[in-house]
């Protein structure tokens, strides 16, 4: 792929006051049928069209959106990455993914600003500990980073967090992962966008996908709000709208799609030059390069599809930054959005094969999964391609649902974000 | 320095209260009233900051929540506060307030030399560059400390905050014309209303235009008179201050009132909190949240001494300030007319071009005789100067097309104000999922009138694009009468002059960015966003680019990202990105309104939820004897729980050994109080229990106490504890500490939506009962002491069984249940008389050599004999057969108990699943840590295959070894005596980079035949 | 050995040793009313059996509607859900109700459970008794008319709260009592906060300060 | 944030006071251990998660501790009602299970 993004073409294009700019990515028209269509042009959903082209030479892609890409929770995540995940199914798939981000810059020719400013999730109870401590050891054997922090070096090296001991929930340590970080979501988007587009894939926005051609178990094409596409291969990648593309084709999913917030405050000096989760206290928190502290709240517990939660969780993770930050009391929230995240009941995704020939789907990653993006697109392309999981996602199969192998990242890992 | 004031008798602030207040470093003169704006202009301050990208010198734009980029750090210390906009600040004695950018200076500011290389840094500049991750970490850094305004504090914050909730028929937001002319007709009509505004003053625009006459009189007047009754009415309540930043679902609004920010810092209440957070569910809402005039887009249009003509216009009349001598204006529309007048009248020269070749030719009268220069078909190109403004470039300009048709003149002045147009405060009317409609007509973006009535929203006044004052008291008054409508009552109001001064109006030039006959990006830097440093020429880029949806413009460009959320800057974007797109701005549409309307502290948002209060501590009623007893608290669950008790000279390791060995040689005494307490009753108790726990209950007699395994349905286990039988139909089941009001619920659950025929109810009686449990082979003797009427011989009270009996005067149930191993007794008294019966059970152990002890001996008691705990051995992925507890499964119970069937599934029933054990390390001296991994080989290359981890691992001071249990792969085959003939019984553990070899045994190393629990 | 002392749920506070009568200096006053006995009621209220043996136990009529609290001869019967009551008495009637339940509600689906130590009661009165409401519950304060009874939230715990004429009531449960106090006085803080003297009628609903 | 309206309480309260429980109306296999895996599997883990109207269990938390349904439309937060868990089933059952 031809590199033309470079401070050597910022210069001669300034010099032409920019006027020699081309579009990132064409906007397609749907022609009437293409090799494989995928449903959902968020990070995911791109990722997996570059990854067909890319990987397995499969050109004749259409990625359909219904509204603009990257426009879904793509859009509106605290951007958390990380790999060091409990259970080896999850820890691998994370670690793929992981690897994939620190080369993803250079071979998207796109600054997706990947920042491995580094993790930490905080302990607070004697229970978080020993959970830390498990999580930590199996990710060393897994070959991840991970390290157990002691309260003590913890406020070294986050001056500013509240470690008193006459805290409600006081930090009694946490794990750190320094290779994780935080990465500028938007620009994951448009990063596979414009490099699937570069590989001749057909980007289709503003295109809803309203039904499903299916007969004898297979699929043959989709209804959409700009006309009907063939295709015998089609992965839906649709995230809080997973079950409703399901419905399409009459399978049920192990999904509740629910708000999920974030705010963010005032753009300010830099305080704050990592990562911190905090499950027990319900509070997560980094300041992005641009100055603002992006803040996860919590998931509402009621299922809606409005892309807005309720406002006492706000409050309440207001509450738990304040506690972690006492002097970010004073800071002020500038604004408070919400994204629409499908849960399972394991807390892992699903990367699956269905009842329906040539029909696949990619979802539940619930409250984590930007962090998987380019590991995702890059196992689900495989999937697709050979119509056969790869390796690291046999066992995030929707058939753990009735054998019972669920993989329970909820137990013990920090799991949201 | 100059002064800029004019003291007028209309102006909102009183010229006999002088303050003094401080901007980075300098301290000035102002008044009671002033905002640090107002203050500053009024002091000729042109310069607070620099811009974000390109170091720009940067002054006030605006006049209210607008201003995008006046924002200063106000105070020092633990009280600063990052980032105010200057607009809203209220000046008071010896305010001090700093720059929040401009570095090292704010006349010599290291970005500024960006300015030049700024055609080399467009939109999208840091996608494109920085290509090598391996430098990427040193170019961030450079970009992060050249971002950000104001700083963090350093300290905690030492104010506090509230919330209230409040439930009223109508809220009102905003206290303009329309919203005070509102609440008058609802107070009037009893009903229960709440109007707020977040400025110090109820008028809205009529504080800036107190000429207006309306019925007669004059604004001033006609507001005094509105809001002398209003204060009158009790069922009207009045917010100043008070900004509603959110409105969600089914009416909720959300509102932060400042007590004290405008107070100088010694008179501020120490007993007041400083912000308070109204939470309004209201049954009807009004919006009267006004307009906020947009400036126009032209060349250097970011230049300090560059405002909105409406700012000049409230600075003039509200605030006293003419922020310039010498004026010049431009418009698209009306609005500005009024106070290019009021600015001529004051003395000011003023030139005024109007866009329109046309103007409203009765403006253009009033204009002409108040001796303002009206030049129509005029635009400023440009505006000229540097740290100040000192000329501006006319533009002749096609009466059609916005096109330049030739040069006009250089105007020297030394402010420029310009409108576009107002565009409607409809943020709060979107926030819930509302859309704004355009108004072609009005060039706006407008919430209806009948807003979304069914929901209870109503909109009146220049939100609805109603700009005319009489048009807008007369919408008021439908609105009104709508609103009392739909609330089953009628207006009581006689007919009233609502007869205003105002010229009909006459359609505005749609017109965001005026022509300088240049292609744009090649002439001067015109701003649309003045916090993000957007241009005109970036959002043409963007679209070029293909980055068209609005959201990827907003996105790739940050048109509206700031704190002012694009109030100033967002239409003129959609209009300027339309244009480039060729499209209609509704095609394009508005990128999405969210809450905060106005940006609100983290400490409103969280109340009285800090500090001590920020989450229930749950204490026990024993809890000032561990107090008192040097006891150390774990959190468990909201509990607090002595973890051990520290005697001089100890460690942790010391006490725990103390208190372990005292229960299992002589006795110990732990607080169990905080165990979840079920009382059940009912003549379907034994079929409620054998549906709910995995074992049976058919047979269990009063007086005796059973074990039990709780299973959720995916066969895991969630919770255990011990169940007494009362009698036939009353049983007592004690949860874990954790899980109490989880199982209630799940308890509950069950029976109302599934077995609703069971005839059982269930109560918590978790903090009626004080436990006790008195553990070790003394404590027999230690409670005959103290209880007279209970047969404690062994024959008599056996293992597992209960009694009711009374332990020092106090009635008890005695339970002989041990989580120990030891001979042990729980006594659970009223609470009340918990500290009672717990200190005389002290003082009869004492010849014993009684020992209080916490969790982490109880810990270490319980695993000597493989004791589970639910949560820590077990991570809701074990079934009870996992845990080798099949004993607690009764399989051929009829009713398929929860959890049964899943056991039954492929995967849940393969042989070699994780399993529950016990093991020893090679050394005994190396206690193992808690989450190590087991792995079969101590090769450490990854990816390591691991076979479970360790759940408990302490030192065991009755077998002067460690001990540890683990869930381990196939780990039931692997136990001593099995597991060394297949030779599978040593396995490694690993933490932190080390690995120890040991065995995997039983989890039980203390007493496996039971004969001391049982003795 | 010691005479059995029981100690309520806000010992710690020594709120008894505070109190004062009532004056205009504070807009909240506040007491605990402890050492009540409390007793967890629950049956059929469409089972005429049950209401009726209940109420011929108490002498209050049993209260039905939704919400709603009955008072009598110092004893106070609060509804709490449709099968769910909680008596409040003076600890001495304390035994003879239960007794008196329990003989009489043999054989009808109910259930009878002693919760005395799991309880105590906030007396909040004052001109700014509701506001503190306001700050810490989502309930509707002002609303809630004299004889009616809510489970509501208070901060992040929870509490029965009932209103009579001369003020709200909060039947707050032990280990929370803690929290629920300090929220209280905290939301207090801004009125002024007096601890008020409790008239020793040994009635349920003035009770003795403990 | 929802006001719902408790059919037991007789009164509108706030979201807060309530617990949410997922679906409402979920059938447990009468005879589980005749259930195949998959049956069993959907009934443990699959769910309608409708954009539009769902039946839906709360449970009154800091009230009346009672469960109760609710009919509201996840794609705009509007409700329909709610119901006595009885009372619910019955309106339920004559729109023909929809959802
Ligand atoms: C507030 C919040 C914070 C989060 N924080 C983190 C974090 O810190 N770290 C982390 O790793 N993860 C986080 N996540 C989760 C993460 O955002 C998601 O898991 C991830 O972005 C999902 O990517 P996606 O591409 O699958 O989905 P999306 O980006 O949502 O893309 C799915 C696309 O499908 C489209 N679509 C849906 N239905 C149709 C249809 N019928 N026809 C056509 N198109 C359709 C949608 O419009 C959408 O654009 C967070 C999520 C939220 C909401
Ligand atoms: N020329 C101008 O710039 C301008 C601007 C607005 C209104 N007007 C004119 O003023 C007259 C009265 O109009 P009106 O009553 O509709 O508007 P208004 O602007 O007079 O009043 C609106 C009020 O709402 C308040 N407000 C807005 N959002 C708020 C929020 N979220 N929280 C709290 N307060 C909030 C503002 O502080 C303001 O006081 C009309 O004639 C109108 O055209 C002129
Ligand atoms: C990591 C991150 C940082 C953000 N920073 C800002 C910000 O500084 N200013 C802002 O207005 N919005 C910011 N947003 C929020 C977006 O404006 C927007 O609200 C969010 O992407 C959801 O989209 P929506 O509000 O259009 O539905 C940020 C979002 C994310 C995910
Ligand atoms: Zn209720």
């Amino acid at each position: 792929m031809k590199k033309d993004y470079s401070f050597w073409s910022l210069f001669a294009k300034g010099l032409r006051h920019n006027e020699g700019w081309d579009p990132a990515w064409r906007s397609a028209t749907p022609k009437p049928s293409y090799n494989v269509v995928i449903v959902g042009a968020g990070g995911h959903g791109l990722a997996t069209a570059y990854y067909l082209a890319k990987d397995h030479g499969i050109r004749d892609i259409a990625v359909i959106e219904k509204g603009y890409l990257g426009g879904g929770n793509t859009a509106r995540n605290t951007t958390i990455v990380r790999s060091n995940y409990l259970w080896d199914e999850a820890a691998l798939l994370y670690e793929h993914a992981l690897k994939l981000w620190e080369g993803l810059t250079e071979d998207l020719n796109f600054n997706v600003m990947f920042s491995q400013r580094g993790v930490f999730n905080l302990g607070h109870t004697l229970q978080d500990m020993r959970d830390i401590e498990r999580r930590v050891n199996a990710n060393n054997l897994n070959g991840i980073d991970a390290l157990v922090l002691d309260a003590i070096e913890v406020k070294r090296r986050i001056p500013i967090l509240n470690t008193s001991k006459s805290a409600r929930y006081p930090v009694l340590g946490a794990s750190f992962q320094p290779r994780g970080g935080i990465a500028r979501h938007d620009a994951v988007a448009w990063g596979f966008a414009r490099a699937a587009s570069k590989y001749g894939v057909d980007i289709i926005e503003n295109c809803e996908v309203t039904g499903m051609d299916i007969a004898d178990g297979r699929i043959s094409g989709l209804e959409t709000t700009r006309g009907t596409i063939r295709s015998e291969r089609v992965g839906c990648v649709a995230s809080g709208h997973s079950s409703v593309l399901a419905k399409m084709a009459g399978i049920r999913m192990p999904i509740e799609s629910h708000p999920l917030q974030a705010f963010v405050s005032e753009s300010m000096k830099p305080v704050l030059d990592t990562v911190v989760m905090s499950n027990a206290v319900h509070g997560y928190a980094s300041q992005s390069d641009k100055g603002e502290l992006v803040i996860g709240a919590g998931i509402d517990h009621a299922t809606s599809y409005t892309q807005r939660g309720s406002p006492h969780i706000i409050e309440h993770t207001a509450a738990a930054i304040i506690e972690l930050f006492p002097i970010f009391s004073r800071v002020r929230m500038n604004r408070q959005w919400g994204g629409i995240v499908d849960t399972t009941p394991d807390a892992c995704p699903i990367i699956s094969k269905t009842k329906v020939k040539g029909l696949y789907f990619n979802c539940g990653w619930g409250t984590g999964g930007f962090k998987a993006t380019p590991g995702s697109g890059n196992v689900f392309a495989h999937t697709i391609a050979k119509d056969e999981p790869h390796p690291l996602n046999k066992a995030f199969s929707l058939d753990r649902f009735s054998t019972g192998h669920l993989i329970d990242e909820h137990g013990a890992a920090g799991v949201a974000h | 320095m100059t002064d800029f004031r004019i003291r007028h008798p209309n102006a909102r602030v009183d010229f006999r209260r002088p303050l003094s207040f401080s901007f980075d470093g300098q301290v000035y003169p102002g008044y009671a009233g002033d905002t640090l704006a107002s203050a500053l202009l009024g002091n000729g301050v042109r310069m607070l900051g620099r811009s974000f990208k390109y170091g720009r010198p940067r002054g006030i734009v605006g006049a209210g929540p607008e201003e995008p980029n006046a924002l200063v750090q106000i105070e020092a210390g633990p009280l600063t506060i990052p980032n105010l906009k200057a607009t809203q600040v209220e000046l008071y004695e010896g305010l001090i307030a700093r720059r929040t950018s401009g570095w090292p200076t704010l006349a010599f500011d290291l970005k500024s030399f960006c300015g030049p290389l700024s055609r080399f840094m467009p939109a999208g500049f840091y996608y494109k560059t920085f290509q090598n991750q391996k430098l990427w970490p040193y170019f961030e850094t450079i970009i992060r400390q050249a971002a950000g305004y104001g700083s963090a504090p350093e300290e905690a914050d030492p104010e506090t905050y509230d919330h209230r909730h409040r439930h009223v028929q109508v809220v009102i937001v905003g206290g303009g014309a329309c919203g005070l002319f509102a609440a008058l007709d609802l107070g009037r009509s009893g009903l229960n209303v709440v109007l707020l505004d977040e400025q110090n003053e109820m008028g809205g625009w009529l504080l800036s235009s107190p000429h207006t006459s309306i019925g007669g009189e004059s604004a001033e007047a006609w507001l005094r008179a509105i809001l002398a009754e209003l204060q009158s009415l009790p069922n009207v309540a009045v917010l100043t201050r008070t900004s509603a930043f959110a409105l969600h679902d089914m009416n909720l609004l959300l509102a932060v009132e400042q007590l004290q920010d405008h107070r100088p810092l010694a008179e501020r209440s120490e007993s007041k909190p400083r912000q308070r957070l109204h939470r309004i569910r209201a049954d009807r809402i009004i919006l009267a949240t006004g307009a906020i005039e947009r400036p126009l887009v032209f060349g250097n249009n970011d230049l300090p001494g560059v405002l909105t003509a409406s700012a000049l216009t409230t600075y003039l009349n509200r605030y006293g300030v003419a922020v310039g001598k010498r004026v010049v204006l431009q418009t698209s529309n009306d609005h500005v007319y009024q106070g290019a007048c009021d600015l001529a009248r004051m003395g000011c020269s003023v030139v005024l071009a109007d866009t329109r070749s046309r103007p409203n030719t009765v403006w253009e009268q009033r204009a002409h005789s108040a001796g303002v220069d009206v030049r129509p078909g005029y635009g400023i190109a440009a505006a000229h100067g540097g740290r100040t403004t000192h000329a501006a470039r006319l533009a002749k300009l096609d009466g059609e097309q916005n096109t330049v048709l030739a040069p006009g003149p250089l105007i020297e002045c030394d402010v420029v104000g310009s409108s576009g147009g107002l565009s409607p405060t409809v943020h709060l009317y979107c926030h819930d999922g509302g859309r704004p409609l355009w108004d072609e007509s009005r060039l706006a973006f407008v919430a209806p009138e009948m807003g979304r009535a069914e929901a209870g929203i109503f909109c009146t006044g220049a939100v609805t694009g109603t700009f005319g004052l009489q048009a807008g008291l007369e919408q008021a008054q439908r609105v009104t009468d709508a609103v009392l409508a739909s609330l089953q009552k009628s207006a009581t109001r006689k007919a009233r002059n609502l007869e205003t001064d105002e010229p009909d109006s006459i359609p505005a030039r749609r017109i965001f960015r005026v022509p300088d006959g240049k292609p744009e990006g090649h002439g001067k830097k015109a701003f649309v966003d003045f916090q993000n440093d957007v241009t005109a020429a970036d959002i043409h880029l963007a679209v070029r680019e293909n980055y068209r949806s609005i959201e990827h413009i907003k996105r790739y460009t940050a048109l509206g990202f700031g704190t002012d959320q694009g109030k100033l800057s967002n239409v003129n974007g959609f209009a300027i990105a339309a244009d480039a797109m060729g499209k209609s701005i509704p095609e394009v549409g508005t990128t999405t309104y969210r809450p905060a309307y106005s940006p609100v502290t983290f400490g409103t948002l969280a109340g009285a939820h800090e500090g001590d209060t920020f989450e229930p501590r749950r204490y026990t009623a024993m809890h000032a004897a561990h107090v008192k007893r040097d006891a150390v608290f774990e959190n468990v669950g909201q509990w607090l729980r002595p973890q051990y008790f520290l005697r001089p000279g100890e460690d942790r390791d010391a006490a725990v050994r103390r208190e372990c060995l005292a229960a299992r040689r002589t006795v110990g005494i732990m607080d169990a109080s905080t165990l979840g307490k079920i009382d059940i009753q009912g003549k379907d108790v034994r079929e409620f229990l054998n549906r709910i726990y995995a074992n049976a209950w058919t047979q269990l007699a009063p007086g005796k106490c059973r074990y039990g395994l709780m299973l959720d349905e995916n066969g895991m286990v969630m919770d255990d504890g011990v169940t007494a039988c009362i009698s036939d139909r009353h049983f007592l089941m004690t949860t874990t500490t954790g899980g109490a009001a989880r199982v209630l619920t799940w308890l509950e659950n069950w029976h109302q939506t599934e077995w609703p025929d069971l005839d059982v109810y269930m109560t918590s009686v978790t903090d009626h009962w004080a436990t006790a449990a008195v553990v070790g082979p003394k404590s027999r003797e230690v409670l005959a002491k103290v209880c007279s009427d209970i047969d404690f011989a062994p024959s008599a009270f056996k293992f597992m069984d209960w009694r009711e009996g009374t332990v020092a005067d106090v009635p008890a149930r005695v339970f002989r249940i041990s989580f120990s191993g030891e001979l042990a007794f729980e006594i659970n008294v009223d609470a009340s008389y918990g500290p009672h019966v717990w200190e005389a059970l002290l003082e009869a152990g004492a010849e014993f050599g009684i020992m209080p002890y916490g969790t982490d001996a109880m810990h270490v008691l319980r695993a000597e004999k493989g004791f589970i705990i639910v949560g820590q051995d077990t991570d809701g992925s074990m079934t009870p057969f996992d845990l080798d507890m099949a004993w607690a499964v009764a399989m051929k119970k009829p009713f398929s108990f929860i959890g049964k069937r899943s056991l039954a599934r492929s995967d849940t029933s393969a042989p070699n699943r994780k399993q529950l054990v016990g093991l020893l390390t090679e050394d005994p001296t190396v206690v193992l840590a808690e989450g190590a991994q087991i792995i079969e080989q101590s090769d450490l290359e990854p990816p390591v295959p691991m076979l479970g981890h360790v759940t408990s691992s302490y030192f065991s001071p009755e077998l002067n070894r460690s001990i540890a249990m683990a869930v381990v792969r196939d780990g039931i085959q692997r136990r001593s005596e099995e597991g060394r003939k297949l030779g599978r019984d040593a396995v490694f553990a690993y933490a932190d980079g080390k690995t120890h070899k040991v065995k995997v045994v039983s989890p039980v190393f203390v007493d496996p035949e039971g004969a001391r629990q049982n003795a | 050995m010691r005479e059995p002392i029981p100690q309520s749920p806000l010992h710690a506070f020594g709120l008894a040793s505070q109190a004062r009568a009532v004056d205009e200096g504070c807009g909240v006053w506040a007491n605990e009313i402890a050492l009540l006995g409390y007793i967890s009621l629950r049956g059929n209220s469409a089972d005429p059996a049950f209401v009726n043996k209940v109420t011929s136990v108490t002498g209050v009529p049993l209260p039905v509607e939704p919400c709603s609290f009955a008072t009598s001869g110092g004893i106070k019967v609060l509804w709490l859900s449709p099968d769910e009551w909680i008596i409040v008495c003076g600890g001495h009637r304390l035994s003879d109700i239960l007794g008196g339940l329990r003989s009489g509600l043999e054989g009808i689906r109910s259930q009878i459970a002693d919760n005395s130590g799991g309880y105590t009661q906030v007396l909040l009165k004052g001109r700014n008794a509701l506001d503190v409401l306001q700050h810490a519950s989502v309930y509707d304060f002002a609303s809630l008319a004299p004889g009616r009874v809510v489970g509501t939230t208070f901060g992040k715990s929870s509490v029965y709260a009932h209103r009579m004429d001369e003020g709200f009531c909060l039947l707050v449960r032990r280990s929370f009592a803690d929290y629920i106090w300090r929220y209280l006085a905290r939301a207090a803080a801004p009125y002024g906060l007096g601890i008020a003297a409790l008239e020793a009628t040994g009635h349920a609903g003035h009770g003795v300060a403990a | 944030m929802f006001v719902l309206f408790c059919p037991h309480c007789r009164e509108k309260r706030e979201e807060e006071e309530f617990g949410y429980g997922g679906e409402a109306f979920r059938v447990r296999p009468v005879a589980p251990e005749t259930a195949d895996d998959e049956t069993w599997g959907d009934y443990l883990f699959m769910r309608k998660n409708p954009k539009g109207w769902h039946w839906e269990l709360w449970t009154h938390t800091t009230g009346c501790r009672k469960f109760f349904v609710v009919k509201r439309n996840t794609a705009t937060n509007a409700i329909a009602g709610s119901w006595t868990l009885a009372e619910g089933r019955n309106v339920y059952d004559a729109e023909g299970g929809a959802g």
